[in-house]
């Protein structure tokens, strides 16, 4: 078991697919252990926690950023890990915008690359990242730096999709991947060249499985060490136990509804989907505390913005314009706005007078945590109750990704979506969700709006924070009253651990969602 | 006690058999105190339609009742010992070694898995204790009794011919050198030619081996080849018993008058068809009195009412009212 | 012979089954085989006319009755019926007027009758399918004539009642009123007695001789057994391996038998008198061969007590032996 | 004359399905089967009166994962609703679904095992190698894939029978991949009921082909349908309560294996709410149960082997 | 009988088997491509990222996608699948699929080979037991006791044994094949997995033992009645030896023929077994690959199924041939 040899065992549901983040998104776990970002999102909002780079700097003109990276860093298989490997990251990637084969499918992607002048190494630590427009992309992003000299020979083609990137692989992280088994396990040893030494564990396994039922089972038998995306049942019962530490962590995952707002291109069923005014009067029959309540057990907070409690920076609660839970309400609001049951048969009409039926379409696994399907049967009882009737179907996520793709690519079937997203907590993918360049990906709801457009894009050239702030409120206010999305909840990483094995796992917003932490610090329990 | 006008004690002696078939709730007597005696390597022919009862009466002396049937009255005694005809344990040395049968169906009455070689061989291992070695020997000097070439041992049942199965049939019904072997229509589903050789093999093997023989069949014909007594059965009763050349010259009983009379016989020159009126009796619930006066041409007032006893009549035996008045040595046939 | 046009004729009919080759024979190139079921017969059937098929098993009789009631096609020769040749007539609607004129009647009528149907649903089928009644009323009315034609008196008792409701002989009965139904002019029996206990037999037999001398109908009577033949028929056909060895009067066949087979069919059947007259040839020795591997030349002669050279070489075409009598045996003259 | 026909008719049928029935339900399994199953059926054909409206995360009465106590006497499930709630009015769905599929299964495969058995040759080559496909892919996965892709393509919402149109998609589905058992079956039982005389009786009186197959093929395969149809309905249930626990059932009408479905995403069996897990599933190992004991008995009193003889 | 008709026998299974199997692969093909959604799309990751049209085209020709479906791209497939080559997965981006498969395939095996082996063995003897003493007590209470077990979803027992033998009395571990971090190949690690193996196989094989019961019990009560044990009787055999010398084998034919078809299955698995106990084999790829609409690895899957089914069938057929020299005819 672990306390006899010291390794870490991690239990988690989400399949990982490739060993190569340019290729995939699905394995960000276990990658995240062997690479490093340069600094990413936990180095920004956790001063104990570091990147590839020690420091950095943004000069005047808010464009050019300068990053130290650590002297004397190596590679898991003892190179030097220096600013080189940083610039020759990203300028791979760059030099693959506009080909065939650019790299845009994976985690390692060329988001927000477009925007960049040039990236160099001035020397072995240092790094310049010049932009284009005043950006907070080169403290934001999250690619993984990656070693040069195992890299630079792969074409994009096989990058982006048949470079295996096969274990023991080269990383910098903490705990290097030595061995994949497809849909079972991931075996790491401790890197003995990470930059604070090498860690106190013997390695970690993270074992994969497709419900959660195993990971709580597992806690409690002693078979793993730590597990996450639990359920509110599992989470209260592994409470409980004595040997166990059951918390819980803000993260950036929203769970909403989103309209069909393309509804009037023939493509949902019914154009009143378009009608602000009617997604407006829907927003007072969605009771977000009744949701967290009942549905989430508590463990969630209730939805308002697009802005996570999580992005502490950009968070607001938007007491202002805020729409209250009152069914009454909804109804004279629909009423209003001429959606009114006219024949009387307690369904109301559209403006084509047509009975309302809409078709609310959810996922069986909807993102990294789970919605419930007891918010969903929320939200189609509310509808129901003033005269807008649901019908849900549940599909798998193969399925509803075909469903809610662009109406281009075939997609846009549907009235009703609830469905979660999981960005970082950066300005732009706060926004991305109502972005006019992104319907059918990010953006959910199809909705347009030139004017959030702008907003976006001039959020995108502002590193000052607090103005960043500001167009952010602002932006979000705007959706929020043209109610594209109702936000439902934010819900909370559900995770548990045991206590007799390892110690250092911190206390509150124990371990990371966007890192390693703080399994770079576990150490063996000291034997009685 | 019936007697035959021979003096030796006999091979089998049946006494006042019945048989009942229980059938959720109601019982039916499929036999009703049968009585006769058979000697040894004696040939008897059993005949009666459809229904009669000659199965169950074969089964009954060979010990193989199903397990619905019960024997209510009367016993069998075999070389003058009572048989445990219904104890299916106590039987089991009995069987084969002094009573064989041959089925009607051999198709289905043989182990469709299994050659025939190994089939005839069985009883001989298991019954007379012979080595693996001397059964199939033994199983192919009963093969070549039976005129079968030795060396379609190795067939399996299916792909033999219907007669060959009937042989394979009685080469097995051979292989404990019985006293009594019980043909159960052994030739009804054959063909005249085919039938003609089984019953031709039948005849020579019974007087080769003395061997006594139960010929069962509803075809009064084919008892008069190779029988020297016949019993004719009418509803689970003897209603006749007497010499084959007896019978066939003075039918007693109407019931075998009118069933000679039904054979289309070409050397009597007459083209007349004959049937019997009616229809079979039913046994659940039978007619009173004689079960055949429905049916019977001369049936008498007192044929509804009393049921005729099988007595001595002549050299044979009878069981009807007509032949009442004229019968001299009546001999009480009723324990 | 009552009438001169003959209702029935076959001319060198022919009836080969294929036999199915296996993918190995196929690539060895093994010659496909057949089952020469029926191989060339001449019969001719006179309107009101008793022929007896009489053969031991699997000589072809049945094959022939399922050609001349088309359900089985031949594989060469004519089937005239009336002089019309209906040898290539198919379909249901095409066969309508000859089904509605030729009938049959099965060997086994446990078989013959659907288990789920009631007598009358059964003898009303022709009825209903050849649209020969126009209502009910007329429908029950045929139907119950056509039972108490059988001998199923009183007709009306037997409507309801489904077959096995019923004892062997009614349900042969019922099969006879269901081909008597249509009123056909010619009547295919198929063993319809074989599978019944003797006392029934008779009854039978009764009804189809009454047929014949109240409707002059004509019956082709299939049989394995000669005195049974004699009994009913007028004429009596000899069939062995699908060919006809001999045919003549039913007295001609059964006191005058000019084939060694004829003979031999004679000498099997238990007779009750003695055995007048059997010894004249030793019984038959082996196996019917195969229809599938026909003997050359005389078919008969691998079990022929009387068999020389020729009849291993030459297959004996019929011959005529006496009045209306033919025999296909070199030895018949 | 044709009123005696009239009267005939019902004495004689009525006298045949009374035989049928008594020895059918002389079975003590299909006795406590069929009991069962009225059971089930009188509740999925009241299920508000007897235990109130379906109750959804609005008006759950229950606190979460509560066990079995007198106010709710099967627990209560991770949203606080009556677990006896739920599987009483899954009663309802969950055998619409078991026998539409069924029936569906069966007129399928019922046509295409007997054109295939009655008409031979290359039509027989070609249905039996479809039925091969359909039987050789167990229904269960061929569910798995179809399913999913027909919610996809159906349209909108509204009901049918009271139920989502996406319902009988599953119900399609699961007839669809299902009837090739049946098919198989009453093909061979074409094969030799084909062979038996009265069906040349048939056509020398001249009945065209369909009739012979409506009149005389189709009765005849009747107790052959009925018996296996039981052991369909048992493999439709496990079918549905399969693709459900897999997460493509209706979770808003929830059948006994959407409960099961449900359960395990809340983690039931890790939690040790046995309650939650083991209510729907006796229901279904009940129901199918009952059926499979049906079609034991029905295959007892139409299989005339095992039959007594009279 | 000839050995034609041997010949003729085996051939005629063989080309059923070939043309099933083709027609397997036909189906997969077409069932695969009527599926809504571009497979180029997929290709590319789905609707999570912003592919550009040019980028689509240069992806649909490098995988053969703008051909037309009929011919081309089916005769593709065809050929391809001939020649052993199943393509690449889409999800497990550039893995052959038969890699993919391969590497499941063994944990599926042992866990369903082991309960068909379990289950055989009760199953088998039980239910020729109880159909040889039909109308027994041992007959009612093993045929109950079967056909409850028949009518139970397998992976609902797994769930109830999952709650009490796992949660509850923790005895055994529920879910995976091997405790987390357990290297493969030692003794620990078989101990290790023979104990992860006892509850699903347990959930399997119960299941499987009412099936095997309730078939057994059929053909020994079938061949109960047979005429030829009659003349078993009348041989004066006992009633052992009628049971092992006549009885037993006829009973076995249908027997025989579940159980190679059953062994099929194997392959297939038990997907909802597997999904309860988070078993790593085949089950657990379907569902993946269905997810994530994975078409060139459910093809794999399914032709692997069918050929295997297929397989099974043309092993049972020929065993049956074996066993029942009736059926060379
Ligand atoms: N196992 C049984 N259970 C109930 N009744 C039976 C059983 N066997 C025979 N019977 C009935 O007993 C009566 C006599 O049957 P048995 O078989 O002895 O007649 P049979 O003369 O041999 O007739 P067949 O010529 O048809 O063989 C018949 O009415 C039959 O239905
Ligand atoms: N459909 C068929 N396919 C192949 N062979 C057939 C077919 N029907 C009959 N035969 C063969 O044709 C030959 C003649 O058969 P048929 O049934 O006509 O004989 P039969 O004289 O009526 O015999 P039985 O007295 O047994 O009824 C037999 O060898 C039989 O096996
Ligand atoms: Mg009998
Ligand atoms: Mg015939």
């Amino acid at each position: 078991s672990s306390c006899a040899d010291h390794i870490v065992r991690i239990g988690t549901i989400n399949a990982p697919d490739t060993m190569n983040p340019f290729a995939t998104w699905g394995s960000f776990w276990p990658l995240v252990f062997s690479y490093d970002f340069l600094v990413g999102v936990d180095t920004q909002r956790h001063s104990d926690r570091k990147g590839f780079a020690k420091e950095w700097s943004v000069a005047d003109d808010k464009l050019t950023w300068t990053f130290k990276t650590w002297p004397g860093m190596k590679w898991s298989d003892g190179q030097p890990a220096t600013a080189r490997d940083v610039a020759f990251t990203y300028n791979y990637l760059r030099g693959s915008i506009g080909k065939p084969d650019e790299l845009n499918v994976g985690w390692n992607n060329t988001d927000g690359l477009k925007n960049i002048e040039f990236v160099t190494a001035v020397d072995n630590d240092t790094l310049q990242i010049k932009t284009k427009e005043p950006s907070r992309w080169p403290t934001d992003n999250t690619t993984m730096i990656v070693p040069e000299h195992i890299w630079k020979d792969i074409s994009y083609a096989d990058a982006r999709s048949t470079f295996h990137n096969d274990p023991p692989i080269v990383g910098s992280g903490p705990m290097i991947i030595s061995e994949f088994q497809q849909g079972q396990f991931v075996r790491f040893t401790p890197n003995s060249h990470f930059r604070t030494g090498q860690p106190g564990t013997a390695g970690m396994i993270l074992q994969i499985f497709a419900t959660a039922d195993p990971i709580a089972q597992g806690l409690k038998s002693g078979s793993l060490d730590y597990g996450v995306s639990l359920t509110a049942a599992q989470w209260a019962d592994l409470a409980k136990d004595p040997n166990i530490l059951a918390g819980q962590s803000r993260v950036e995952q929203r769970d909403f509804l989103a309209f069909n707002t393309l509804s009037g291109k023939g493509v949902g069923s019914t154009k009143a989907l378009q009608d602000p005014k009617f997604r407006d009067a829907i927003g007072y029959a969605i009771d977000q505390r009744a949701i967290v309540d009942r549905a989430y057990r508590g463990h969630a907070d209730p939805g308002v913005g697009l802005a996570m409690p999580a992005a502490t920076d950009y968070y607001s609660d938007l007491s202002d314009i805020k729409r209250h839970f009152d069914l009454a309400e909804a109804a004279r609001r629909l009423d209003a706005a001429g959606y009114r049951d006219t024949n009387g048969d307690g369904v109301r009409e559209d403006k084509d007078g047509k009975n309302f039926q809409l078709e609310l379409i959810t996922g069986t696994s909807s993102g990294t945590l789970e919605i419930p399907i007891a918010a969903v049967q929320l939200i189609a009882g509310w509808l129901g109750q003033i005269g807008v009737p649901v019908s849900v179907t549940q599909l798998d996520s193969g399925a509803l990704g075909a469903r809610v793709a662009s109406p281009e690519k075939g997609g846009g079937g549907w009235d009703l979506l609830v469905a979660s997203t999981y960005l970082s907590s950066s300005p732009h993918d706060i926004l991305i969700t109502g972005a006019g360049n992104s319907l059918g990906t990010n953006n959910r709801s199809y909705w347009k709006n030139d004017k959030f457009d702008e907003l976006l894009a001039e959020v995108d050239a502002t590193v000052d924070l607090k103005k960043a702030r500001d167009l952010v409120n602002q932006a979000v206010g705007l959706v929020y009253t043209e109610a594209p999305y109702i936000m439902l909840c934010y819900p909370f990483v559900l995770e548990a651990h045991r206590k007799d094995c390892f110690q250092g796992w911190g206390t509150n917003d124990a371990v990371s969602q966007w890192g390693y932490f703080p399994f770079d610090r576990l150490k063996p329990v000291p034997a009685p | 006690m019936t007697n035959s006008s021979q003096d030796k004690a006999p091979l089998l002696d049946v006494n006042c058999l019945s048989v009942d078939y229980g059938l959720k709730g109601v019982s039916l007597r499929a036999i009703d105190r049968v009585s006769f005696a058979l000697q040894a390597g004696e040939a008897v022919g059993l005949v009666g339609e459809s229904g009669s009862g000659k199965t169950t009466t074969a089964m009954a002396i060979a010990g193989l009742l199903s397990p619905n049937a019960r024997v209510s009255s009367g016993e069998v005694r075999y070389r003058g010992s009572r048989l445990p005809i219904d104890d299916d344990a106590a039987m089991r040395p009995h069987r084969w070694c002094e009573t064989s049968v041959v089925f009607q169906g051999a198709m289905n009455a043989l182990n469709p898995v299994h050659r025939i070689i190994k089939q005839i061989a069985e009883p001989c291992m298991l019954k007379l204790g012979m080595s693996r070695g001397e059964a199939t020997a033994r199983a192919r000097e009963l093969l070549g009794l039976v005129g079968i070439p030795t060396d379609r041992g190795s067939a399996y049942p299916h792909e033999l011919s219907g007669g060959m199965r009937q042989r394979v049939m009685i080469a097995m019904a051979l292989a404990c050198r019985p006293s009594i072997v019980i043909g159960d229509e052994p030739t009804t589903a054959l063909d005249v030619i085919t039938q003609a050789q089984i019953l031709k093999l039948l005849g020579e093997l019974r007087s080769r081996l003395s061997l006594a023989l139960i010929l069962i069949t509803h075809d009064l014909s084919v008892v008069a080849e190779c029988c020297d007594r016949v019993m004719i059965m009418y509803a689970g009763r003897i209603v006749e018993d007497g010499t084959v050349a007896e019978i066939f010259a003075q039918p007693k009983h109407p019931y075998t008058r009118l069933l000679i009379e039904s054979i289309p016989n070409p050397a009597s020159g007459k083209k007349m068809i004959r049937p019997i009126p009616g229809d079979p009796p039913n046994l659940v619930n039978r007619p009173s009195g004689c079960a055949f006066h429905p049916r019977c041409p001369s049936a008498m007032g007192v044929c509804g009412t009393e049921v005729p006893s099988l007595d001595q009549f002549g050299r044979g035996r009878v069981a009807c009212h007509l032949h009442r008045s004229s019968r001299g040595d009546k001999v009480a046939v009723h324990a | 012979m009552p009438d001169t046009a003959d209702i029935l004729r076959l001319e060198s009919l022919q009836v080969h089954f294929p036999i199915q080759r296996g993918l190995f024979d196929r690539v060895l190139g093994r010659p496909a085989g057949a089952v020469r079921a029926v191989d060339g017969i001449d019969l001719n059937i006179g309107r009101g006319e008793i022929v007896a098929l009489v053969g031991e098993s699997g000589s072809g009789k049945t094959t022939v009755g399922r050609v001349i009631t088309k359900l089985a096609q031949p594989t060469g020769g004519r089937l005239l019926f009336e002089g019309r040749n209906m040898t290539a007539e198919r379909g249901s609607s095409a066969l309508r007027p000859y089904r509605h004129r030729v009938q049959m009647i099965f060997q086994d009528a446990y078989q013959a009758l659907n288990p789920r149907h009631t007598v009358f649903d059964i003898v009303a089928e022709p009825l209903r399918s050849l649209r020969l009644v126009d209502n009910v009323t007329q429908l029950a009315e045929r139907v119950s004539k056509a039972l108490a034609a059988a001998g199923l008196n009183p007709a009306g008792d037997f409507f309801s009642r489904f077959p096995h409701e019923l004892s062997g002989g009614q349900r042969q009965r019922v099969v006879i009123a269901g081909a008597l139904a249509v009123k056909p002019e010619l009547i295919i029996a198929d063993e319809p007695v074989s599978m019944l206990d003797v006392s029934i037999r008779a009854q039978i037999l009764q009804v189809l001789v009454d047929l014949r001398d109240k409707h002059n109908m004509a019956l082709l009577f299939i049989t394995h057994d000669l005195p049974l033949a004699w009994l009913i028929a007028d004429r009596i056909a000899v069939l062995y391996l699908g060919k006809l060895v001999e045919i003549g009067s039913a007295d001609e066949i059964t006191f005058n038998p000019r084939h060694p087979y004829t003979v031999a069919l004679r000498n099997a059947t238990p007779q009750i008198g003695g055995n007048a007259g059997r010894a004249v040839l030793p019984a038959l020795q082996g196996e019917v061969p195969s229809a599938a591997r026909v003997p050359k030349g005389c078919r008969f002669h691998p079990r022929c007590p009387l068999t020389f050279d020729r009849c291993k070489k030459e297959e004996p075409p019929p011959i005529e032996v006496g009045p209306q009598h033919l025999s296909a045996c070199w030895l018949a003259k | 004359m044709s009123e005696s026909i009239v009267q005939y008719y019902p004495r004689s049928r009525t006298r045949a399905i009374k035989a049928f029935l008594g020895q059918f339900l002389g079975h003590g399994g299909a006795r406590l089967g069929l009991l069962c199953l009225v059971f089930f059926v009188a509740v999925a054909a009241v299920p508000t009166f007897l235990v109130g409206p379906l109750q959804t995360a609005i008006n759950a009465t229950g606190d979460f994962l509560m066990p079995p106590s007198g106010e709710h006497l099967l627990g209560t499930d991770e949203v606080g609703r009556d677990v006896l709630n739920l599987v009483v009015h899954g009663a309802r769905i969950s055998l619409v679904i078991a026998l539409l599929a069924t029936v569906i299964s069966l007129v399928v495969g019922t046509t295409i095992g007997m054109t295939a058995g009655y008409y031979g040759g290359r039509v027989d080559v070609w249905l039996m190698r479809l039925t091969d496909f359909f039987f050789v892919m167990p229904s269960f996965v061929l569910a798995l894939v179809i399913t999913p892709v027909v919610l996809e393509v159906m349209g909108r919402g509204g009901e049918i029978l009271g139920f989502r149109p996406s319902l009988f998609v599953i119900i399609v589905v699961i007839g669809m991949t299902s009837w090739a058992f049946v098919a198989r079956i009453v093909r061979s039982q074409t094969l030799s009921l084909k062979e038996r005389t009265f069906i040349d009786r048939a056509r020398v009186v001249g009945s065209s082909n369909s009739s012979i197959m409506v009149r005389h093929i189709l009765p005849n395969l009747v107790p052959q349908i009925a018996a296996n149809g039981a052991l369909v309905v048992a493999g439709a249930i496990y079918v549905e309560t399969s693709l459900s626990f897999l997460g493509l059932g209706d979770p808003l009408q929830p059948s006994w294996g959407t409960l099961l479905s449900l359960a395990q995403r809340a983690g039931a069996a890790s939690a040790g709410a046995w309650w939650y897990l083991a209510a729907p599933g006796v229901c279904v190992l009940s129901v199918s149960l009952s059926f499979v004991l049906i079609g034991n008995a029905l295959d007892d009193t139409f299989n005339p082997r095992r039959r007594v003889i009279p | 009988m000839s050995g034609g008709g041997a010949g003729r026998h085996i051939g005629r299974i063989l080309i059923r088997a070939i043309v099933t199997i083709l027609m397997v692969a036909v189906l997969n093909f077409i069932l695969f491509r009527v599926i809504p959604g571009d497979p180029a799309a997929l290709l590319l990751g789905g609707a999570r990222t912003s592919v550009t049209a040019e980028q689509m085209e240069a992806q649909r020709q490098n995988w053969g996608l703008d051909r037309p479906l009929f011919p081309d791209q089916m005769v593709d497939y065809l050929t391809a699948t001939l020649q052993g080559d199943f393509g690449y997965s889409f999800k497990f981006r550039g893995r052959h699929v038969a890699e993919l498969i391969l590497e499941r395939l063994p944990a599926t095996v042992v866990l369903v080979g082991l309960a068909q082996f379990v289950a055989i063995l009760c199953g088998v003897m039980l239910g020729l037991y109880a159909g040889w003493r039909r109308g027994g007590a041992i007959d009612h209470i093993v045929t109950g006791a079967s056909l409850a077990l028949y009518s139970t979803p397998s992976f609902w027992l797994g769930m109830l044994l999952v709650v009490t033998f796992s949660t509850a009395l923790g005895w055994l571990p529920g879910y995976g094949a091997y405790s987390p971090g357990a290297t493969i190949g030692s003794l620990d690690s078989l101990l290790d997995h023979l104990r992860h193996l006892a509850l699903p196989v347990t959930a399997v094989a119960l299941g499987l033992i009412g099936q095997y019961v309730v078939v057994a019990r059929a053909a020994m009560s079938d061949v109960v009645t047979e005429d030829y044990m009659v003349t078993a009787r009348a041989k004066g055999l006992t009633n052992g030896q009628m049971l092992v010398r006549h009885a037993f084998r006829n009973a076995m034919l249908p027997v025989v023929t579940l159980i190679t078809l059953n062994l099929g299955y194997v392959v297939a698995g038990a997907i909802t077994v597997e999904a309860v106990f988070a078993w790593p084999g085949i089950g657990g790829l379907t569902v993946e690959a269905l997810n994530a609409r994975d078409y060139p690895v459910l093809q794999g899957i399914f032709l692997l199924l069918g050929a295997s089914i297929v397989v099974a069938n043309l092993i049972a057929d020929l065993a049956y041939g074996l066993l029942d020299p009736r059926v060379r005819q």
